[in-house]
């Protein structure tokens, strides 16, 4: 679960990291009253859960209030990588004498904690890592020990960081790192940690990722979700417990686990076709659970053919011709459908579809039988 | 032959009273496993499906002489379930639990390391060696005896490819999911080796999918350690690409972890690797 | 550091560990409203920071507030084991179905915290680890994981513990832990934990020892020490950064280094004397100190010579001869001295001592000489 | 020959600008130790006794090529010092810091054994090779090179014994200072080992206090393993018995740790014990 910029930096801010002094505005007018409170010149950002947002124009200097108001008229609303901005961040404009990259996340590799640090912080420390891999210093961090003192020491001398800001710089990466491990985050950066006119560090961008396998010990956090700016229906996957990501193909698919989710739409392709998204029931999914993955398959206008692709290990395939059942009760749908099940029970799930006897419902034996059908059944819908 | 388990394992299974834990019990056991014992704290002493249940793990190893466990119980509990089987000394340690927070997985595995047990997982469908064994929830029916290794990051994606080999007559030794988690107990190079090791295992099915650059790590060690033909599959080329936030985990990564970056990781050390999972049978000699 | 029991049991009361409603009392008529608002039989207690206070007859029962009046106007005032008890603890006496042993230590062989729990708990413990240790059961601890769940279970299920309070035995278990972690202690104990008459566990006795090193991080735990009941001289030694303990002899000793001053001791006795105390002046010690130290030695009427042994190292002999001179000049003494100088800037520390020309004081080549010339000066003196 | 260091040993000194620490390293650089740079966050670039100061361990060693370090930072420092010395790769870590909380010093433990740095200390005078190199405080002229060992848990009684040696004119391989916390880097049996593979210790001394079992350890080491004379002495005949409150921490160490019990122990090993330390040069051949 990613977190917004301003819910990050406030999330740092708790944790001793210095952050500016803005607010955030729902619409033009907060954004005057706020640029007007905070006097002087505003950043007018928008909060969105992707990035490049910077280089779609989300992000614009405002002198006044006014000129504030203005800008957050034309942020609010626009569409970046098909994320809606709904909320504008108005932090004051800071003077910029040097933008550092300070970041923590889990190494996978090492499987430990990873923290970076680089004096040519700012939009292209993804290009400085490239070019320059050696202007990134990296400290690995023991998960036992968590970040100490010398490590951040090793971080401010690899990036020749003036000797006056150590002690700022020392309380900012023991603040990140807590945040990191305390809010079971997968990422915590600040980018650019800017020196600032008067010459000292603040934090002005925040980026907070968190560890979904860790929000139900994280109640704080989890409520911090925006669903706001999110597809319903991914909403709605989310609290039926699928996994659920909108995609442009007319193929509807349902499969149990993400790794043959995943082989499934690539069969599709395979085949001609175009998945309309990727849906994990998970392992053991119930009846209802299927249902609702059913209805939210058939909410997207685009699905011409669903294709149930199940597998059954800890999921039981007669437990999934239930809920496929159940599910066409409530939502009627003249859809070509194409079913495998295939493993744990699948004699009783195939007895199961076989006797509730749906005209526009097909078997499959393989995957690829299954995808080429639903390939041309959809071909024949839209035909 | 067959790597990691087979009808000697003596195989305990934590959480045995719960709804999950007594579904697979009883499959592994009509599979032929050799389950001795469960253990559910605070229900010692009691008996299901003709098999002892004891409080610890400890005392279950000290009554039956287990020297395998599979895991069944919830996530906010399974990394105490682990450390406690690490603990009582369970050689093989397979935990099919997944939701367990990365940082957790972190330390287990720190601890892990100083040990003399090896895990399997979490958040995987366990192992399975054809006709002898199963240690976790694969179907038992979709597999049979052989000589082909089968190693794998997915759960399900893993019994399709099981599932096929088995429908063409190609038979496994060994058929091991390993988890999908950024971190876990066991991963491709450890298998690999093992079945380079194991003189049943001819030919080694690979399965893996986009994230991570372990099937980057795989190749690199198939071209500099192996001698024995490998074939794999790379889920997810039609993924759309992660929401991944900041920088970071592009820095640690590279640009690294899309399917064509593996494919043409795994091809440069010779691999050949399947279109879709059911033309992997054809692919295998 | 030791706790007493009350402030030992209200800690473990912070982490959720059950214990009973009782009260400290500092007069007889404090004891009596204590009991008399707890109603019911009463244990009075006295809170000594020394063991055996049961046998020493410390602890009493009284049915009434009358008699617990009484009860602590025996107790207190008490000598136990040199320590005079000015507080006694009324705790309403519970039923006893069962008494068990729970404790957490470090284990400095292996390394490790140590939990450890028997079914036999009570005064006889120790008897129990010596006749038949396997009563005990034990779990080492990993200091970075704490203890887990499992650990508790295995206590629990080695003790034989009714399946019925395992759950209250877990909350009580990790309490306990985190108690010990949290305060630093070195030493977290219940004994008994008792199985009361309602069938409940309750932690009718309780002791924590704190870690010394740690007391600077632990401020809340710091201030809990109680000197009242301790010889002036002690607290007066730990507030000048000394370690001291009073004994019988009549040699007093300053030595720097622990060792070296048991080994000066020794060497004391081995000659026919008997040292007045174990002074450790501690590493690098500076003048200040030095006439912290003899100003405390030269209170205890017994001292008949003193006997001043350095070996430098980070302590500069001639600080210390200064120290020596400075305290003279506040602290006349017309006793014998011996005095040994060896190590770090020895000449200089001798050419003070030198210069001083002090009548009664003599210096001494090695450790047998200082000891053999210290006895017999304080047998002239005793002579 | 000696153990531990030598006058190839390059010793970095951390906290080089404190008080005790300049102190110290004039003396050790006085004393012919390669003192070869130090260590003050903050004071980097600085030069200190005709020595580099450096903010880091790492940019130290990779400047410096030092193998050990010797640490004076005060107690709320000094485990930072230790795990920032290990990670660097220093192979020789002296620390001379007391006052470290134990539970502290479990954790670093926990830690050392997983990396290949050695510990000496904490609370510790350090080592001594006389003639070669001096890494901690004790004071320089009271040795002289020769063929006895010496080992020590405690400070100045340490220096006693040497010197006591010196003046019958036993001369020593090396003196190393362990050092008197509950858990420490070195215990005796690491340093027995040491003087016993090292062909120029010939005889050994070793200086125990009360407290503990490490002297009834030692003394099954010895019989067990040692083939090489072995003096012992330990101090605290006449102390009184420790304030110990409640029976944990007899359960755990059970009646050991009085000097008598000590004593007999090594005796049953065949050491012999010195009634005081300026006897213990006459127990030597």
């Amino acid at each position: 679960m990613n977190l917004h910029e301003y819910q990050s930096k406030l999330r740092f801010a708790e944790y001793g990291i210095p952050i500016p002094k803005g607010r955030v505005a729902r619409d033009p007018q907060e954004a005057y009253e706020i640029a007007k409170e905070l006097g002087g010149p505003v950043v007018v950002k928008a909060q969105v859960l992707t990035g490049g947002r910077g280089k779609a124009g989300g992000v614009k200097l405002a002198r006044t209030p006014e000129e504030a108001q203005q800008r957050a008229d034309e942020i609010l609303g626009m569409n970046i990588k098909d994320h809606k901005v709904l909320k504008v961040l108005i932090d004051p404009a800071s003077e910029i004498r040097a933008e550092i990259y300070l970041g923590v996340t889990n190494d996978r590799a090492a499987r430990k904690p990873l923290i970076m640090a680089s004096a040519e912080g700012g939009m292209d420390i993804e290009e400085v890592n490239r070019v320059s891999p050696e202007k990134i210093i990296r400290e690995h961090i023991d998960p036992f020990l968590g970040l100490r003192d010398y490590q951040i020491r090793n971080l401010a001398y690899g990036i020749e960081l003036p000797r006056e800001l150590w002690k700022q710089f020392m309380q900012i990466a023991r603040g990140l790192y807590r945040a990191y491990s305390e809010s079971d985050a997968t990422l915590a950066e600040i980018n650019p940690l800017i020196i600032d006119g008067s010459g000292n560090l603040l934090a002005v961008d925040g980026k907070m990722s968190i560890d979904d396998n860790a929000l139900f010990r994280q109640p704080q956090l989890a409520e911090m979700r925006d669903t706001s700016a999110e597809p319903t229906a991914e909403t709605e996957a989310r609290a039926a417990g699928l996994s659920y990501v909108k995609l442009d193909g007319e193929i509807g698919c349902m499969v149990n686990g993400a790794g043959l989710a995943m082989a499934t739409m690539d069969m599709t392709k395979l085949f001609g076709g175009s998945p309309a998204n990727f849906l994990d029931i998970g392992g053991g999914a119930k009846a209802d659970k299927v249902a609702a993955a059913l209805r939210i398959i058939l909410v997207d206008p685009n699905v011409k053919a669903v294709l149930f692709n199940i597998f059954g290990g800890i999921t039981r395939c007669d437990e999934v011709a239930l809920g496929i059942i159940e599910a066409l009760d409530e939502v009627k749908t003249g859809l070509p459908m194409v079913v495998r099940l295939v493993g744990t029970n699948e004699e009783e799930g195939r007895r199961i579809i076989d006797e509730a006897n749906i005209p526009n419902m097909v078997g499959a034996a393989t995957l690829a039988d299954a995808a080429r059908k639903a390939v041309e059944a959809a071909r024949n819908v839209q035909g | 032959m067959s790597i990691l388990a087979d009808e000697s394992t003596r195989v305990l299974i934590q959480g045995i009273t719960g709804r999950e834990g007594l579904f697979h019990t009883e499959q592994m056991i009509e599979y032929g496993t050799d389950v001795v014992g469960g253990v559910t704290p605070g229900k010692g002493g009691e008996w299901v499906l003709g098999k002892p249940v004891f409080d610890t793990v400890k005392a279950a190893r000290e009554s039956t002489g287990a020297n395998a466990s599979v895991i069944y119980v919830p996530a906010g509990f399974a990394t105490d379930a682990i450390y406690e089987a690490v603990d009582a000394g369970i050689e093989l340690i397979v935990c099919i639990t997944e939701g367990i927070p990365v940082m957790d997985m972190m330390k287990v595995r720190e601890q892990l390391d100083q040990s003399t047990s090896r895990l399997i997982g979490p958040n995987c469908p366990g192992l399975l060696t054809p006709g002898e064994a199963k240690l976790g929830i694969m179907p038992g029916h979709i597999a049979m005896p052989g000589n082909v290794g089968v190693v794998s990051r997915s759960g399900t994606l893993t019994y399709e490819v099981v599932y096929a080999l088995t429908q063409k007559g190609i038979g496994q030794t060994t058929c091991v999911g390993i988890g999908g988690d950024p971190v876990n107990g066991t991963n491709f190079i450890d298998v690999l080796q093992m079945f380079e090791d194991d003189p049943a295992t001819e030919q080694v099915v690979l399965i893996g999918e986009i994230g991570g650059t372990d099937e980057e790590k795989a190749a690199r060690f198939i071209a500099s350690s192996m001698t024995k033909r490998v074939v794999a599959f790379i889920a997810g080329q039609t993924a759309p690409p992660g929401k991944r936030m900041g920088h970071a985990g592009a820095i640690v990564e590279g640009g690294a972890g899309t399917a064509e970056d593996k494919i043409a990781a795994l091809n440069a050390a010779g691999v050949r690797v399947a279109e879709h999972p059911e033309q992997i049978p054809d692919l295998l000699v």
